[in-house]
């Protein structure tokens, strides 16, 4: 194993730098800035059964070191996905982590049913997106709920199962232990936390949507809070993200107990983010005293 | 597209809060681009501004290897843009967007029809259309006389109206009113503007086939999010603005 | 009445421009940059029966666009606030909102009663201070639990309760209507989000106390969606926060349903924030359309 | 304590990763300052940082109305405060805290014990020491010769040895080392460094009436939050540093 690489389960990882679901589309566009098979893995944009629109415009807000977005979900749909945007990266043999969402635990078992010999890697369960009317957040708020869905599509699927997380909860440690129970084969954390901008000309929320999901630095505090946690509550991996800009950010979030790490927002301010990130790493490694990227990993604890 | 850092070689307030960028990139970037393309411009290096801003190609000068922008200072971001001295670097992601389509067109005399910040796209293409012998009249529609721009630069390539909305400069009214009024029009309209306008405009033009360039609050700006999507005329669904944008044929969208 | 006036139970306040209990002390401090009876009132750090020496240093980070406390509720005693603070406040005919915290329900309650003709204004049960070992926020989280300790405070107390919610729930509607059940006159929102820093060198969390609350504009979107979300849930008035700095912001909060504000870490970057604040707001009225501060409020909800 | 904005008049790196302000501030405030107080500056106008800094205060020019500040560049304040150009304004509170107690002094000569950047707020110290006819001492160290800083200046007030961990200039080791080789001593100290070097120097001149100047993590600067409380010896629970402080006797702290 090299000095940058990490082991989780269904992923052997080069080095522990993901884009985030969401931000990265399914990698194309940001092939244009590098060749995106540097990255550790790739979790591509959610998919549901059917192809969805996605909520009215305006979908993106900025905010103070971050952004709320609304964009509800928009996907062609998980058969469009695997036939058109999977080839190229199998073609670039960078591992896939298909993000699942739904409205229905049925929807769900069914996205991650047709994802079976799809190639992909592991699958992130989202149950936890504030961003649409039906589904996706109220799964993550409710430990049972969150165990029902998890242990369903845990049955369904052919990989492993990462299930992401919602900060919007008052204990995330009883959330995580319920998807554990279910079989989930790690966690990833944190997704957005739910927010509003008011627009002072319109007298409206800016969305058309109403709230969204606040990302970015501003959140970065509350996703190594919740990491910390909840990896002292759960025996499985969690891959952390949440405000990730800086590789001292990615040591940050490895040293709360993340096993990898996922850079979503900061993809749009610099396209070339991962890459650098990626880049640095060894650097910062030796700068803080590591020999390995696996060495990090839990080493903010003060038992370890 | 590529990423690249630009030298501020000048900016220049040219009319009430509005800036002019002029940018010194490498010519063989220069040259790839087209008019009614953009730039996505990061606000700093720091984590205080986590989005950048859409502003369009203006012009271009090969000579110099310089590219124009013209932005209006409307809220935090473009505030930050004004403050930056000339000699410090602009991080840009270059070109964006699809353009006008120029080679397709089978046109003598072109309408272009801007209002406010809409305004800048249409000038590139003015100076490409007169350069491939195509003559173009511009209407360029602004608020008020203190926020009038380029009307000489127009002027120097076609025939050029300004109208402003309180009459203060040109004709008193909308641009629609201008076209009207004058009984203007054209083998093709280009149009560039709010969506108000755009709207009055696509009605008003009917009868000519018309390319408009659209807005929408950005993520990504090359097609990656689905920030900045519009629903499409034949109900199929949607497209990016970004990537499949900014410009499409007016029938092509609901607006 | 004035165009900057509100009014809300106990509290007619000329202004609705508050400090932040914690980030203002009792008020002596800031009086040395500008006359602070020009406040719309102040709410005074928090109470406890006995003094407290809070936690061990260090207790503030900065974040992106905020920063973190875990301060600890230190505090001299009710009876000695009583003793040497108030009167200073008094001689300034500055209306007082007096931060009541503790560690069991009898703690609030004794702290409540000791205030009794103390001259306050109004109280501003903190059920929700995340740094604190026990009490504070867990008061905060069980809809229960809040309802009982409001009950009980507003029973004792003399002059109005203000209940001060935790924005680190599920769901905060759900602690709202408990407390307004409970008798609450109003509800002031939002305490500190939970976060964390982990600092690289000694790889540790930076906070001596592991966890610390995060506040400061990276906070505003949440605070928005929250008191937007509160607004159409009770119909007891709220007392807004988290994030201000600008003018805007005030409006912002107005317009999502609060009837005045509390600015809190903006002390500390610019120590005259309140009474600028104060100054801009006939302009800002002005500019956005409005004759009175009274107008604005709720004014970006849908229906009004 | 005033809210301020003073002219940046000079900025020079005098040492590795350290900076010289010299701000121009109006006299009659700068009257008003003793040595040991501090100013807690603002990084900029925007909300990405909503901590002030606290830095000491360094010198005071009277004839040309500066104020000199000396810092590291240890993080991403510091990092923008060194990007500052010159005649930019520097938003400060100052005066901030309490400072030495140079009046009640009953003093011949003083030994002045720096550590890195502990060493600016001694400086002022030793020059009003020296008006008032008190024989000054300086013992500072530093990590490394890159590192040093004001070594001529402290030797026109007096004796000054300089002492680095790496032995790459002066004498090697600790400043404790070096009072202890040269059997340095005085009426009274006065220490400033890092609270390891505060811990040995107290142990060290026990015998010797001391005052320490320390440092924490501050939000208001001012006394208002409890951010900045360090324990009191007696027992009797915990001063403010910004406010009660940052200059307190030897005895009177845990450190
Ligand atoms: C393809 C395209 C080309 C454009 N060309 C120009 C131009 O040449 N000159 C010019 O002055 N303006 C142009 N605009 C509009 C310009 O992008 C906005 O005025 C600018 O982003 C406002 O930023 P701000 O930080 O000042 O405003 P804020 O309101 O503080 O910005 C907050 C967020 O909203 C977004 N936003 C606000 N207004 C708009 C808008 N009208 N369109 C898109 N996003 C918006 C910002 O990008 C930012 O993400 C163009 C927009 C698009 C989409
Ligand atoms: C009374 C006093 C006087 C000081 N005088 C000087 C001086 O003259 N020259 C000098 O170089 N430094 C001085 N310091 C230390 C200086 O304040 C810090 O080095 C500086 O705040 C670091 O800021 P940063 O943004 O670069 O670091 P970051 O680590 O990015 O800062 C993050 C936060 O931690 C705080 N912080 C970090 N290190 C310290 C520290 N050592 N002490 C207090 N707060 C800290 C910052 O103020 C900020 O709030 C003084 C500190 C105090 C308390
Ligand atoms: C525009 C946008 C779209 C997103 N779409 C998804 C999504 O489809 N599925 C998902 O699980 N998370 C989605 N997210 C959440 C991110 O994957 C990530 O969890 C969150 O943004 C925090 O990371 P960051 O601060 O680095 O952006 C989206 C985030 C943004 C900003
Ligand atoms: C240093 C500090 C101390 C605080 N102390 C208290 C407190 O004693 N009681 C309380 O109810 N809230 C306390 N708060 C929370 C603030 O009152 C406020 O709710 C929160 O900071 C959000 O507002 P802001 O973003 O404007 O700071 C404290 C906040 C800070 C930053
Ligand atoms: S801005 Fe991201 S798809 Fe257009
Ligand atoms: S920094 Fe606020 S009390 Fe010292």
């Amino acid at each position: 194993m090299s000095r940058l690489s990490v082991r989780l389960p269904g992923l052997d990882l080069k080095n522990p730098i993901i884009p985030a679901s969401g931000c990265f589309g399914f990698g194309k566009e940001y092939d244009q800035f590098y060749p995106i098979e540097k990255l550790g893995a790739i979790m591509i944009k959610a998919a549901t059964e059917k192809k969805r629109l996605g909520n009215k415009t305006p979908r993106v807000a900025e905010t103070y070191s971050g952004m709320l977005n609304a964009i509800g979900l928009q996907n062609p749909g998980v058969d469009t996905i695997i036939k058109n945007e999977l080839p190229f990266l199998k073609d670039k043999q960078l591992p896939v982590i298909a993000n699942v969402a739904g409205s229905t635990i049925e929807e769900y078992e069914a996205v991650a049913k047709a994802l079976n010999g799809s190639g992909i890697q592991a699958i992130e369960l989202n149950i936890s997106c504030p961003n649409v009317k039906e589904g996706g957040v109220q799964f993550g708020t409710d430990p049972d709920v969150a165990y029902a869905v998890t242990k369903r599509v845990k049955a369904a699927a052919d990989v492993p199962v990462y299930v992401k997380l919602s900060p919007n909860v008052t204990d995330i440690t009883v959330i995580a232990q319920a998807v554990e129970r279910a079989g989930a084969d790690g966690i990833t954390m944190i997704n957005t936390l739910t927010g509003m901008q008011i627009d002072l000309n319109s007298r409206r929320p800016l969305l058309a949507n109403g709230v969204g999901g606040l990302s970015g630095p501003a959140i970065k505090p509350v996703a190594i809070r919740m990491v910390y946690q909840v990896y002292q509550a759960v025996k499985i991996p969690i891959i952390g993200m949440g405000g990730i800009t800086t590789i001292e950010d990615v040591i940050e979030f490895l040293l709360a107990g993340a096993s990898a790490v996922a850079v979503g927002t900061a993809n749009f301010q610099n396209p070339m983010i991962c890459s650098e990130l990626i880049d640095q790493l060894p650097f910062a490694l030796e700068k803080y005293g590591f020999t390995s990227a696996e060495e990090v990993i839990g080493k903010g604890h003060l038992n370890e | 597209m590529k990423q690249v850092k630009g030298l501020l070689r000048a900016t220049d307030l040219i009319a009430r809060d509005t800036i002019q960028y002029q940018i010194e990139l490498s010519p063989a970037l220069l040259t790839e681009i087209k008019p009614g393309q953009f730039v996505h411009v990061r606000i700093d290096q720091t984590a205080a501004h986590m989005l950048r801003r859409p502003i369009s190609i203006c012009d271009i000068d090969f000579e110099k290897n310089l590219l124009t922008l013209i932005f209006k200072v409307v809220g935090k971001g473009t505030a930050k843009l004004k403050e930056k001295q000339i000699e410090t670097m602009i991080d840009l992601l270059i070109p964006c967007g699809n353009g006008y389509p120029l080679d397709e067109l089978d046109a003598e005399h072109v309408l272009l029809i801007g209002g406010g910040i809409g305004v800048p796209p249409l000038y590139y293409l003015a100076k490409k259309l007169t350069e491939q012998g195509i003559k173009v009249t511009a209407v360029l529609g602004f608020q008020s006389k203190a926020d009038v721009f380029y009307e000489d630069a127009f002027k120097a390539l076609g025939d050029c109206f300004i109208t402003t909305n309180d009459g203060s400069y040109g004709d008193t009214g909308f641009v629609t009113d201008v076209i009207e009024q004058r009984q203007l029009t054209g083998d093709y309209y280009f149009s560039c503007g709010p969506t108000l306008m755009l709207k009055a405009v696509k009605t008003k033009m009917q009868a000519v086939p018309g390319y408009i360039s659209l807005e929408e609050r950005m993520g990504c700006g090359i097609g990656a999010c689905y920030a900045c999507v519009i629903d499409k005329a034949d109900d199929s669904g949607n497209v990016k603005i970004c990537h499949d944008g900014p410009v499409f044929r007016a029938n092509e969208v609901i607006l």
